[in-house]
């Protein structure tokens, strides 16, 4: 939808809800989120709803980052010690490579 | 895996048509449709000539047949074009207030050369690069090593000439310049005959010609569309 | 497509077309295919051996290797790596490869072993002690005692290069046909000869495409295949698995009691003597190897031992002792840690064998009287008879098996020496020595002298063998007198004569009468088995022994590797069969009708009439048991860990590889091209209105 | 003069809404009921809009602007002065050709999709698997045999498509509306994430990735719960348009890889068939769920239909400032169409989606995943068709806007005028007829109006992505699969001219809609364009393009 188009409180809900939406293992939900409500937050005129609609943008921004972190910095660990772990990498592998250990 | 050549050859072949699209069709819905009604019209043109080289079997390995009578074709479908996009101005004419129409029509030849040419040019090219992309190139059963740059250097100076063939062709339609016509079938006749020596592999031959054509047939192009030596003058030196 | 199209069947013919490619796409003048035989990836439980190419194929440049300094010249100085060298036979040695393994895929990406045997002495790519590490093993040590790898020239292939248990990181293809050479050298003087220009010009190359799903270990490769997440059901390897190939002279009389529920118990009177030998072989190259020598000759002397005691013993009730009985069993996949002999080990302990469905009970150790085991007769002047310890039943076997080598009677001229030692060949009856070293197993086997051990030129010419294709019937014995025109150094006759002895002494040592006959071992059949063996599954034994008008085989050998479930079994089906012939007995009074159900079967027979005949052979499984015992420790080395990697294609072809310089020009090209072309448009786009000054600015393209 | 202009463009917006929903009902007539609720919601405006009419007539007579818009809904105003039709005409054709792009976009990126998977993916270009409705596998290398496999094969699903057409039909006589929400969920959850994975597995597997299970899952979970959110909920437009685009990728693909290969181009033969006679025949099965949809005030789901605009009721609010203008001019059709206009979206947009799937999943309830493909697609056959929330747009849209975009878009009426020329006349005469039959049959004729003319006209108000056009995802699924086919068999040249065929036909649709204002299925003309060139550039311009550049030869 197009969130300009919406009325300030709806579009505090429907952010609340992304954030909220997000805690359930959902950072792309909290990236979404940021995107799409960046304008709101930081580009428009103030209005009574921003503060709040800025904060879960913000927090939601800095819960992407983590997960972004997390999520790259585990698959450069798996990547990396997949050989070396043997049984166990196989066991949480989605994809097990051909023709390497 | 050669995917430079392949990326190479892309650009070259088509680089300056997409720059084409993007800033002078892209921005423009109508000019993107009748873009693509170009390229319909051309697969027709298409279509037909090779129904009749498939038709006539025992002429089917002289190309030169084929290829003659595709161009003829072509210019056909072109003409075709030409009217439908006519009538359309005069639809317009009848409706809208704006003298758009008058000098619309060189942009509506452009439109549609350009629909012509980016067709061809994939039609010509686009299996050879789907080749290209292997780790081989060309030549183990002979062939040269520039097969790929040169189809692609060819591929490029027809979707030009069709491009500014159009605008001539059109043009000549509406002044009744028929000398314009003749050069237009004229050079596309050539310049197709003239690629049938590739085969030797004269690359030489066949290319310096048709670029000196390209050449020729844009500056006829630009002269058509408004340009003169003056306005060329001013707009290299920027003023 | 070159016919006209009719209107009415335009739709057929235009969804036809659109299936299948007409005329030449750039492609096709690009590439050129390239038939050969290619090295794959097997798996034990604890290495990878063979070779594997790049997920995508490996590329490399052609380069003819004649001499070693081309080798060195590739090595030392590449000027366009990575290169394919193209290797003849004789310089396809240990050293090189392995030098060829260290420079890396960065240097050599490919391997081509052409067919070029003029120079080459010796091609044996197994170890010097085949199966170093199974078979009577020296106490805890994982190596065999019969076999010392660090004395090659005492050892069982004292030429082996044992790079058939290497692991290369390159794919290896090998080149038969002449034709292909042709091609490949062609290409190789047009376009790689001047080295010195090499990294500025287009070159030859070669791709050959083997790609190996499984890696490091059985282990391994059997975790992901039987892994629970593996949804797609995606195989890595699969497990060597192959069919033992048994039959009895007489047929058993000791029924199973048909309750399943029942324990299996083997029944103590029957007594076996146990001749075995190996089926299987195996060489470097899929599809590739007949193992003429090194396995075949064993295989014929056991069926031709066969035939002449079906032919020869007197009904069974009439021996001495009614219950003797002599169990022919050919063990599949020895070559692989004795796959066949360990499982069959592993089921007489475990009264599995044979298997129900047989109704026949159980066999146990108990019940084998001694083995025979006839190994690889290399030279059939130079055979000595192995044992381990001495025993009173080797030396009157040997004697007896002396005194018809040397009697004038039959005049064969030979001399078995015995062999009493830890000195025992790689065959399957160290498999039953392993369980048991005092079991009672006698080993017939040549002294070394197979320069092509397990290699794909272990063929027809290795030994020698002519095909006399006299279509007389080779299903009699034949008087000794009668040589049916065979020379006496001709193959068939030693065959014959080998064979012969032994079935006589085993004659004498059933009946415990000498064999006074004349007749001997029919060189017709040793002609016509060795044929079907190494020449033609299309050949008259094999008609002979199949179900009559049945379909015949290719005009191809038959494959001998063991291959995995579902592979080809050629041999074990065809030696199945031609056992099942030579060991029935005809039952004249059995209509067609009624000769359906085992062991009743009906034959082609000779003249391909049509006949009768009470059967014995049976298969048994040839599957390591190390693949039934549940969490098998893989590297305790106690049973056969050989799987093999599954593989998508094989597949090799050749072009032009362009030089770096010409690609890297064609791409700055290309790029220049754009960039320019976008800038020019960009200006003449913004600034129309000065270039078509009598245009207003809004259209002007 | 604003409220005189809000009046009479909230009607004509309205009108607008019908037409639409007749094309889209008309193209989508397999996909049971959105079509019709959303026909439902419009047309019944149209009633209300009807009464209003003449007094919005007067208040607008001096305003061209205001006419063509009503000549856009009911011909009321329009029979008035027929001349005045041509003027709308050109007027609605001008902005079509922003509409025909934003189709273009998204169809090409379905189809790009599809085709560098099935280039890239051999697991999607070779069948061993066979769907449970394609029970002849065409093994017989005999071209007879396997023809008559492909066309069973391809009746029984074209039956399976009638029995789901009816099925739902009764389910929604009958209001079973839980049912329906039961399907949508169950079945865009198992598109979302059953089939996505499977697609991850393939591409990964087929460079050779290794990945571990709590990535993988975390992605599919990210991305599906993301999915059902956009789709069914609520997201940002571009969100919701590529999840589309995707899905619509990944059933087109399914249908490439399980159906066998003849019966692949007979069921788009035949598909295109039952469109043209659903949409066309006067009892076709459409027809009869226009008219359930008709009895109940009820609107279109945005789910499974790519739409190049935003469709959420909430604008509404949003607008209420204007609207007070509108509603003191003519308070009963401002006000009442925006309500119910508010109402329906709110408990239709779960449904439309529900509807569209539902028909799948019920059918093959039970069945492995990739047989319950097949009848997903058949709901989601919809084609063009707005949303009557461009009437909400329009409201309070400022005439400065439209008069400036008419300017703005002089290509796009340079370019349909042409059209107009030619059939001016004819499309005159259908006018009359039109309005001469304004009456309670007159109806007829309002449903079946088409959606882009008006639509167009609203478009010229303001930015694009406030109003557009919609395309059933069906639409998308079947070219996607006609391209995806084509370039099965390795020629670019034939999947090119595919490609521009389909694109052409799909003008030509929609020129058709704005001319005849009669409702067209999307797929006939496209589909019949597509396997045309298909077969022909494969089997006749294929062997003179090679010979041409194997030669180096260019034309």
């Amino acid at each position: 939808m197009d969130i300009s188009k919406a009325p300030n409180p709806r579009k505090l809900e429907l952010c609340r809800t992304y954030f909220r939406t997000g805690f359930a293992f959902l950072p792309f939900i909290w990236a979404i989120n940021v995107c799409w409500f960046f304008e709101e937050a930081f580009r428009k005129p103030a209005y009574p709803e921003q503060s709040q609609i800025k904060r879960y943008v913000i927090y939601s921004a800095l819960g992407t980052l983590l997960w972004l972190i997390a999520l790259i910095g585990w698959i450069i660990i798996f990547q990396t010690n997949r050989a070396a772990w043997g049984a166990t990498a196989d066991y949480i592998s989605f994809i097990i490579p051909m023709g390497s250990a | 895996m050669t995917l430079p050549e392949f990326f190479g050859c892309t650009f070259i072949a088509f680089g300056p048509p997409f720059a084409l699209f993007i800033f002078t069709i892209g921005h423009d819905p109508v000019r993107i449709i009748i873009l693509i009604a170009a390229a319909f019209f051309w697969l027709l043109s298409l279509l037909l000539s090779s129904l009749l080289w498939f038709a006539v079997i025992p002429l089917r390995d002289v190309l030169a047949f084929g290829v003659i009578f595709s161009v003829i074709f072509q210019e056909c479908f072109r003409y075709i074009i030409y009217r439908i996009l006519r009538s359309t101005e005069q639809g317009l004419h009848a409706v809208a207030e704006d003298t758009r129409v008058t000098d619309n029509k060189h942009i509506l030849a452009y439109v549609s050369g350009l629909g012509f040419g980016i067709i061809s040019g994939m039609f010509a090219l686009v299996n050879v690069l789907a080749d290209m992309s292997g780790p081989g190139t060309m030549g183990l059963k002979g062939g040269s090593e520039f097969f790929f740059i040169t189809s692609a250097a060819q591929a490029l100076s027809i979707i030009l000439l069709h491009t500014f063939w159009s605008v001539i062709f059109f043009n000549a339609f509406d002044t009744n310049n028929y000398l314009h016509i003749g050069y237009v079938v004229g050079s596309h006749l050539f310049v197709s005959l003239l690629t049938l020596l590739n085969a030797e592999a004269l690359y030489i031959a066949t290319l310096l010609p048709n670029y000196i054509v390209t050449v020729l047939t844009g500056v006829l192009a630009f002269k058509v569309a408004g340009g003169t030596s003056r306005s060329f003058r001013k707009f290299i030196t920027c003023q | 497509m070159e016919k006209p199209i009719n209107s009415a069947t335009i739709w057929l013919i235009l969804l036809n077309c659109a299936l299948f490619v007409q005329g030449e796409r750039t492609k096709d003048k690009m590439y050129q295919p390239i038939l050969g035989a290619s090295c794959f990836r097997r798996l034990n439980g604890t290495h990878q051996t063979g070779c594997s190419s790049a997920f995508s194929g490996s590329v490399g440049v052609l380069h003819l290797v004649n001499t070693k300094a081309d080798l060195d010249f590739l090595l030392d100085t590449p000027p366009a790596p990575p290169y394919a060298p193209m290797i003849p036979p004789h310089l396809f040695t240990r050293d090189n490869l392995l030098r060829l393994k260290q420079a890396g895929p960065a240097n050599i990406s490919v391997v081509l072993l052409i067919n070029k045997p003029e120079q080459m002495t010796t091609f044996s790519h197994e170890l010097n002690c085949p199966n170093q590490y199974s078979g009577l093993l020296r106490p805890n040590s994982i190596e065999t005692v019969t076999c010392d790898a660090r004395n090659p020239t005492n050892s069982w292939n004292p030429w082996g290069t044992g790079l058939l248990h290497e692991d290369f990181p390159f794919p290896i293809y090998y080149i038969a046909d002449q034709e292909e050479i042709e091609k490949l050298e062609t290409c190789f003087k047009d376009f790689n000869l001047n080295y010195t220009t090499h990294a500025v010009r287009r070159l030859c190359a070669v791709e050959v495409k083997s790609f190996m799903s499984a890696a490091v270990n059985t282990e391994v490769c059997m975790r992901r295949t039987n892994f629970i997440n593996n949804l797609s059901g995606s195989k890595y390897c699969d497990p060597l698995e192959g069919r033992n190939v048994f039959a009895t002279v007489y047929p058993r009389n000791s029924p199973e009691n048909l309750d399943v529920k029942k324990k299996r118990n083997a029944n103590p009177n029957e007594k076996f003597i146990l001749v075995t030998c190996r089926l299987d072989t195996a060489s470097m190259f899929d599809g590739v190897g007949l193992g003429a020598m090194d396995s075949l000759m064993g295989l014929a002397i056991l069926t031709q031992v066969a035939h002449f005691l079906r032919q020869t013993l007197p009904p069974q009730d009439s021996l001495p002792n009614p219950y003797r009985n002599v169990l022919f069993v050919t063990f599949n996949g020895e070559s692989y840690d004795y796959i066949g002999s360990q499982r069959f080990v592993y089921d007489l302990e475990n009264k599995a064998f044979p298997t129900r469905s047989t109704q026949t009970t159980p066999i146990t150790f108990d019940n084998i009287e001694f083995m025979l085991d006839i190994g690889t007769i290399d030279d059939i002047a130079n055979v000595k008879l192995h044992t381990l310890k001495s025993t009173v039943l080797a030396n009157k076997l040997l004697q007896q098996i002396n005194s018809y080598a040397k009697s004038p009677q039959f005049g064969f001229g030979l001399n078995i020496q015995s062999d009493v030692s830890h000195h025992l060949p790689p065959t399957s009856a160290q498999s039953f020595l392993r369980r048991d070293e005092s079991f009672p197993a006698l080993i017939l086997n040549g002294v070394p002298a197979n320069k092509f051990y397990h290699s794909i030129y272990d063929d027809v010419d290795n030994v020698a063998f002519r095909y006399a294709n006299t279509s007389q019937d080779f299903t009699t014995l034949v008087d000794v007198s009668d040589a049916k025109g065979f020379q006496a150094d001709s193959l068939q006759m030693k065959v014959r004569n080998i064979s012969s002895i032994v079935a006589m002494a085993l004659y004498e040592s059933l009946t415990s009468k000498t064999y006074t006959g004349s007749k001997v071992a029919s060189p017709l059949l040793a002609d016509e088995f060795l044929y079907c063996f190494l020449q033609s599954s299309d050949c008259p034994l094999f008609k002979a022994s199949s179900y009559p008008d049945s379909p015949s085989g290719l005009p191809l050998p038959p494959m001998r590797y063991i291959s995995v479930l579902g592979g080809s079994q050629e041999s074990s089906g065809w030696t199945y069969r031609v056992l099942g012939y030579l060991l029935s007995q005809p039952q004249v009074n059995v209509t067609k009708e009624n000769c359906t159900i085992l062991p009743l079967q009906y034959f082609a027979g000779f003249n391909g009439s049509g006949e009768c005949r009470l059967s014995t052979q049976n298969y048994s499984s040839a599957l390591s048991p190390a693949f039934l015992i549940d969490n098998y420790d893989w590297s305790s080395g106690n049973y056969s860990t050989w799987t093999e990697s599954t593989w998508t294609q094989f597949s090799a072809r050749i072009f032009l590889r362009p030089s770096n310089v010409h690609q890297v020009t064609t791409l700055t090209i290309g790029i220049v091209v754009l960039i320019v072309s976008i800038c020019l448009v960009y200006i003449i786009n913004s600034r129309s209105e000065v270039l078509f000054e009598d245009l207003p600015a809004s259209n002007a393209a | 003069m604003d409220g005189h202009v809000n009046l009479p463009t909230s009607s004509s917006s309205v009108s607008v809404g019908s037409p639409s929903d007749v094309g889209v009902g008309s193209s989508g007539e397999h996909l049971e009921r959105p079509p019709k609720r959303q026909n439902y919601g419009s047309s019944s405006s149209n009633h209300q809009e009807h009464s209003d009419q003449p007094d919005a007539a007067i208040l607008a007579v001096p305003n061209v602007v205001i006419r063509n818009r009503l000549s856009g809904g009911g011909g009321g105003d329009g029979s008035g002065n027929p001349n005045q039709n041509e003027l709308e005409e050109e007027q609605g054709l001008k902005y079509g050709a922003q509409h025909v792009i934003k189709l273009f976009v998204p169809v090409s990126l379905c189809m790009l999709v599809v085709v560098a998977t099935i280039n890239s993916i051999s697991f999607y270009s070779s069948t061993q698997v066979y769907l449970l409705y394609t029970p002849f596998h065409e093994l017989s290398p005999e071209p007879s045999v396997k023809l008559w496999n492909a066309l069973a094969n391809s009746l029984i699903l074209m039956s399976v498509v009638v029995v789901m057409t009816i099925l739902l039909i009764v389910l929604y006589k009958k209001r079973c509306y839980r049912v329906i929400h039961g399907w949508l969920i169950l079945s865009s959850f198992m598109l979302l994430f059953i089939f996505t994975y499977l697609y991850l597995e393939e591409l990964l597997r087929a460079y050779n990735i290794p990945m571990d299970y709590p990535t993988a899952l975390l992605i599919m979970w990210n991305f599906g719960v993301a999915g059902m959110m956009a789709i069914h909920w609520q997201g940002p437009l571009r969100l919701q348009q590529g999840y589309l685009i995707f899905v619509a990728a990944l059933m087109a693909l399914v249908f490439i890889k399980y159906l066998p290969e003849w019966t692949a181009w007979a069921v788009l033969a035949a598909i295109s068939i039952w469109d043209l006679v659903a949409v066309l025949s006067p009892r076709g099965p459409l027809r009869i769920l226009v008219e359930t949809a008709q009895e109940r005030n009820e609107q279109i789901f945005p789910a499974l239909i790519y739409s190049s605009t935003v469709i959420y009721t909430y604008m509404g609010t949003h607008y209420t400032p204007q609207q007070q203008q509108p509603t003191t001019s003519s308070p009963s059709s401002s006000n009442s169409t925006t309500t119910t206009r508010a109402t329906q979206n709110s408990l239709a947009s779960p449904e439309t989606g529900a509807a569209a799937r539902g028909g799948s999943s019920s059918s093959t309830s039970g069945n492995p995943p990739h047989q319950q493909l097949p009848q997903q697609q058949h709901p989601q056959q919809q084609a063009l068709l707005t949303d009557d929330n461009q009437a909400l747009a329009t409201e309070g849209m400022p005439l400065v806007t439209f008069k400036t975009n008419l300017r703005g878009n002089a290509e796009a009426a340079g370019f349909t005028q042409e059209w107009s020329a030619n059939l001016s006349e004819r499309v005159a005469r259908r006018q009359i007829e039109v309005q001469s039959t304004q009456t309670g049959s007159g109806q007829r004729s309002h449903e079946y109006r088409t959606v882009t003319a008006p639509d167009n006209r609203l478009s010229a108000g303001e930015g694009q992505e406030e109003r557009g056009i919609k395309l059933g995802l069906g639409d998308f699924i079947f070219y996607s699969v006609l391209v995806g086919k084509a370039s099965s068999y390795g020629d670019w040249t034939t999947t090119i001219a595919c490609f521009v065929a389909i694109l052409i036909g799909l003008c030509l649709t929609l020129l058709l809609l704005a001319i005849w204002r009669k409702a067209l299925p999307a797929l006939p003309i496209s589909i019949t364009f597509g396997l045309i060139f298909c077969f022909a550039t494969s089997v006749v311009v294929k062997p003179f393009m090679e010979n041409l550049s194997a030669k180096q030869v260019f034309i």
